[in-house]
């Protein structure tokens, strides 16, 4: 299985949840991030102090899924968090050894 | 003359004579419920402005490590000041004293229980005394909630890096050395700024534009450069962390105004009507000024920009609140959302000394503005009386003049003994935490609590 | 009849008249010291419900990224029509001019100075003037605080989608052209609907269920149908951010309301006790109510419902409070929490407006309730004057009839008018912003600022 | 002697008759405007002291998944309570029934169409009934508002686990049953707790800390005990959640607690301000107090703790505050802020109860403390009448033991009927949540509802 | 070694916490989340705006231990995170090439 | 490619970031997370009821890094988040399959 993590604008989680579902993807897991990268915040003056906002709102999505799909979901996720402008974010693979449900104690692509 | 001076506090009583408030002419002077009742509700609303008004305001300007400590400063300072008004400020700012500072007949309120009853004459003995309607223990508490507020203005000026200790210390002296002289030289009907000097008329300050505003100001400046900068300026982001409590802050300062400024008029009359009335125009006009003078020069409109104009109306407002009309009012307004805008961007940047929060930039500057232009708008009738017909005379040069002196003269005062105070405060106990402490911030290291956790 | 409309606001001198408070008959008006108090206290309070009261209520119910911009709305408003207000629109709403308007005697507020500390005539020189005891500097401001927070009740509407130029320019129109207009039918002297029609008695708003809430709520409905539903209305989660920040807003509401319907009797008296009373009464009824029918239909009793609840009986018995005992005013409540609830969530969902924070769901519903039963419940003496003793007639149909035009001519004209102001803002800057700017959140978008980053 | 149990509510009229505030001692007595000006705003600031105040205060205490629940309870309380006084409690406390309980004459506030406008003569018919110069409408509203607040109290104590139906049973039991009565005990004419026993001069509770605080804290304790600790308590970390929101919320109810204790005068006189001045002197000696008593023993001055010792000054501080003079303020503010700190710390955690947010440890504790010393340090003439010239009398023994014995009596009654309405209220609706539940937080649970989501 | 992370019930996290420091793992790293999955939030109808709830607050715990032990680790975590209710949650296994301890340098299981 | 999760003192958040920028690393993720391990919070009694602060704030930055400059990379963010007390923190280094940049499609490498 793989474990696919994506740094993405936070405004298009809606849309990368519904590209996730129609793959049925059975779930996803989302935590708050604050991204930095190529795409620079306004350099703000805050009362006159002088600052750039490097840190940009983001949202990483962690999503883990059987090998054979991944591809697929990848290529989802891109079209769904895709707007073109800098900082749409990235998609990283990586592998994942095991897989556990807690409620069930299934194992891997079952627990899925 | 004389009784101009008293202006700030006492003309009130004049409108209260005028327009047959309940305090009829006869011998005996009794209290007037409702102008008691208008003195308790301002008192009210001006706690309400330092706990939680200011501490708001200032603790949603800072960042998450250091919220609730701010926001403690505040606090801190309120309960501090109360006593120290209890025990000795009270006594030596409103008793008659010599013209530099009160006495001590009132060290530790004593003899309240002898009048509690009966209404207040401010300087008693002194030819210029000044009847209210209200009881002393009213005039006191009022009096308290001014006493309060400026020291708690101060600390936006060195938040985020100031140890809470060297912050008692350094309140206790300025409190009493600085705060209650200045306002005896200006509010005690013996003190010689309010009577005037050089045969110029006394300093017109209504609601305490040099006492208050000017007097934080100047000593917050003095702090900043002192203390230095904090760790990172300019380079980290210190974008405030809380910007709705900035908001909630300013509104709650905007509400408690009302207490501030109507309630200098030491009564429920015409006065204290006007002052309520130039007190919303002339900070609706300047919280727009600045957002749109923002608007133009940043690009774009922000909250806290609102926030920060209406505060300096507010400030600016204060010394002519009982002496404006609405128009000049307005131009007043405007004057100061533009001028605080500058002050707290183009000119601290230019300058380069960190007034976090920008206690000179918005209370020093306002006040500034305010003094001189009370001097220039004055009209006469809201402040005449029988022993001054004339009340403040109209756009006379030397009204003019008289209000620069008393600019200057607590621009000097304040600015010379924050210093001194700062020294003996860091002898004492030091002034700022460790540099360790100040990167993981002042909520854990000097309170041992977080916000959010 | 004709002094019926006038109910609103001047008869509560009649009570004054009545039960010996300070202001006697004699031949000279006083100005009554302890009415004035209450006055100066009631326009603080309103003014807080303002800000901060509905600028946290609605920054409550918003998402995260729309907190800040939402607030910035309500401040905004208070801003602007400060400004407004002084610059012509209390002379639109309170001078004699025509039955559909003001004059401009009291452009820029001319005329201030010269009678700034005399008891206040209202409709001097109109045979159904009415006097009051306070100065009309203290009765401008009290009626500023009215003009501010009707136009800012309808920001609850187009929460999340207008741009902040938008709402400058709408915001300006509509206060001139409607708020100040509708004001003056109803409770200026001259005012044709306060006057009654058709030989019916004057409508009975005490303290602005037409001219407040009616008219903001179907101002709101006008702007929620002409701006569309947010992106992702019915499909993504727009549950509110910080139900915390709706509770506060909606108790201090609350409490200010108490300035907004006991201050409506413009004096500490009988009436105004009266008012404040029905007000708890009703506004607690409201808010059970609200709460049961959500716990038995939705199977929760919910934070934002109880809040909501409280908010629709401050709204129903707003143009009853000086008019009803505190039995009606129990029966208010609970028709007022049960329609409003109807209203914010069934009435809406079924016709699929997206009023995102219910302006019309709760002020247009709770507001009609409040003024057709106000016609049904009156009770006589509260609003008897020697020239009515009778005061507004109990239960008269006639009464219900006249309550029944007020809220269909109020509904129509502001409607149509809000309808209009709609075009010509669009025509000029537009009225909603980018889909991706709404996407990515008005804080950063508008403001360039964000909550807890 | 008799009169002196009316000086918790009643005398307060003394000093109007001495000083002359506009009630004159003419046949016919008047409504006052100045006082009911004050009343009026009094009854704003008392009821802004439970929301949002102490909704904040308690909301900022708990965890994150509590936060919204708490809040919710000192809402609902103001609805719930609010309807029940006016249908009963009110009648039971204040009409004159036996010494033990009010009769059901102002059953639904029968009767107050009549006299809305005449003022208030309370415990009319008893000899020793108390003229007062403001409407029933307002008492009745006044009253009200510390109906409300002391079951809110009570929340603190039950925290984090009751049901809310189990809440809403248990308040209405507790409001109508023990609330009711030991008011009418202490502040009606013919209660006879203040009336005095055993030929002992009248339990002397100026503003109620008998009846309110100690009143909740043992009320709160009870529940605490028969609740049981939350799930996790001494091992989980139950750190407040939002330390701002308790320092905000405490802040408010201090600028409440002038409405409290100032209004407690029923009026706008001498006796108002001094009251006033000793609340605001005994609250910052306590926060002060117990900060440094923190700082000394736990080594860190906590932004919780200055808050808790504020709170415990303003407790402390109710029944004695129009009695006393501004020196004995500042002692009985020292002795409530360490008391309680050793109250809410050492011993809870010696006795090892779950009192979530120290209901008794600061309320019970603060209020005895306050009811003794009051005996103490009482000075007379704050308290004289024509009929007893020398008030409450000055360190009597006499007067000391009265205070015990309503001290005692409060403890005991409250205490038992307490329990008595957990028994019934667990028989009917239970009283806690499931453990599942409790785990996974109120809000969710209960409200369905989550903070920051 | 392997990190193990575990998305669980947020007030399952003193007892999973508990049961770790039994196994003498010294330490671990927890996170906000928000997990999508087949548990379903109720239909809200907040205000007449009728949607799914579909992101339910989860807690995320990140967990570095030696290979040998981390089976042990993963039934641990399952037995106190379990509540046999859905959305009780999920562990992932994956691989951990290296583990520095910033304060020593330490390396590997030595920095654990 | 690495990718490299590094558990930081909250306060040295800046230097970690300035020195990455130092070595031209374009990138990073960053989140707020709590922690639990040698180092312990202070008992606190909060109003009597004694408990541990188990878990202390700090700051979680993931970084995707081509495998050649990992260990520089490593080193760089030990030396910025190095106060030598306990609790500095943890690096941890995992392998990463597959980057892909949302933007542009852009892989591995080329995306980072
Ligand atoms: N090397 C990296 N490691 C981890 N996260 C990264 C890295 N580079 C970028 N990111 C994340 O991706 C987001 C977008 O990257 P950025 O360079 O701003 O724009 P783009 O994705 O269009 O190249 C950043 O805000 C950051 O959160
Ligand atoms: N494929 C997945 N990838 C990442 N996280 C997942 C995945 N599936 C589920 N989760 C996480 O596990 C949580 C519980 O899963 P859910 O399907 O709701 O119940 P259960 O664990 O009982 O099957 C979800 O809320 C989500 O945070
Ligand atoms: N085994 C682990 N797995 C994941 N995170 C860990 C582990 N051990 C420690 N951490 C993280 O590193 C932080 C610091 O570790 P700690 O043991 O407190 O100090 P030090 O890093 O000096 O050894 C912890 O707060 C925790 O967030």
């Amino acid at each position: 299985m793989k474990l696919i993590m994506a740094v993405i604008k936070p405004f298009t989680l809606e849309e990368v949840r519904a590209a996730l579902t129609l793959l049925g993807v059975p779930g996803l897991t989302v935590s708050e991030v604050k991204g930095f990268g190529r795409q620079k915040g306004q350099t703000e003056i805050y009362r006159g102090a002088e600052y750039q906002v490097n840190f940009l709102p983001k949202v990483k999505i962690e999503v883990a899924v059987p090998s054979e799909i991944a591809d697929q979901v990848v290529e989802a996720i891109m079209r769904a968090a895709h707007t073109g402008k800098i900082g749409d974010g990235k998609i990283f693979v990586m592998d994942l050894e095991r897989v556990v449900r807690i409620r069930t104690g299934e194992l891997d692509v079952a627990a899925l | 003359m004389k009784r101009v001076l008293t202006a700030c506090l006492g003309l009130a009583l004049a409108p209260a004579l005028l327009n047959g408030s309940a305090m009829a002419a006869d011998a005996a002077p009794k209290l007037d419920s409702g102008d008691t009742a208008w003195m308790l509700a301002s008192t009210a609303l001006v706690l309400m402005m330092t706990i939680p008004g200011l501490a708001m305001f200032y603790g949603g300007m800072v960042r998450r490590k250091n919220m609730l400590a701010t926001m403690m400063q505040s606090f801190t300072v309120c309960c501090l000041v109360t006593i120290l008004w209890m025990v000795i400020g009270y006594s030596l700012a409103f008793t008659n004293g010599s013209p530099y500072v009160g006495d001590l007949s009132r060290f530790f309120l004593q003899g309240f229980g002898a009048n509690w009853d009966k209404p207040f004459l401010l300087g008693a003995g002194a030819d210029s005394a000044t009847q209210t309607t209200i009881p002393e223990t009213v005039y006191m508490m009022f009096q308290m909630t001014f006493a309060i507020i400026t020291p708690a203005l101060i600390t936006g000026a060195f938040a985020d890096r100031m140890k809470f200790s060297a912050l008692l210390v350094f309140m206790t002296l300025w409190s009493i050395l600085v705060y209650s002289p200045i306002a005896h030289w200006v509010w005690s009907p013996t003190g010689w700024l309010g009577a005037g000097v050089l045969g110029l008329p006394g300093a017109a300050d209504f609601a305490g534009g040099t006492v208050v505003h000017i007097n934080a100001g100047i000593a917050g400046l003095v702090c900043a450069l002192v203390l230095g900068k904090r760790i990172g300026y300019g380079h980290d982001n210190m974008a405030p962390y809380n910007v709705s409590f900035a908001l909630i802050g300013a509104s709650l300062l905007w509400v408690g105004w009302f207490g501030f400024n109507a309630g200098s008029a030491v009564g429920a009359n015409g006065r204290a009507g006007m002052a309520m009335a130039v007190t919303q125009i002339a900070t609706a006009a300047a919280a727009l000024a600045w957002v749109f003078a923002e608007w133009g020069t940043k690009g774009k409109p922000s909250v806290l920009g609102i926030a920060s104009g209406a505060v300096a109306g507010l400030v600016a407002i204060t010394p002519a609140s009982g002496f404006v009309l609405p128009g000049p009012a307005l131009l007043i307004g405007v004057a100061a959302g533009v001028g605080c805008f500058w002050g707290a961007t183009s000119l601290k940047h230019a300058l380069g000394y960190d007034d976090s929060l920008d206690a000179f930039g918005v209370h020093g500057i306002g006040g500034i503005i305010g003094a001189l232009l009370t001097g220039v708008f004055a009209y006469g009738p809201l402040s005449a009386t029988t022993a001054s017909p004339q009340g403040v005379n109209i756009g006379g040069l030397a009204q003019f003049e008289s209000q620069v002196i008393a600019v200057v003269t607590t621009l000097v005062y304040s600015g010379v003994m924050t210093l001194i105070i700062l020294t003996i405060t860091k002898a004492l106990v030091g002034l700022r935490v460790e540099r360790e402490e100040e990167r993981e911030g002042l909520d854990l290291v000097l309170h041992g609590e977080q916000i959010f956790q």
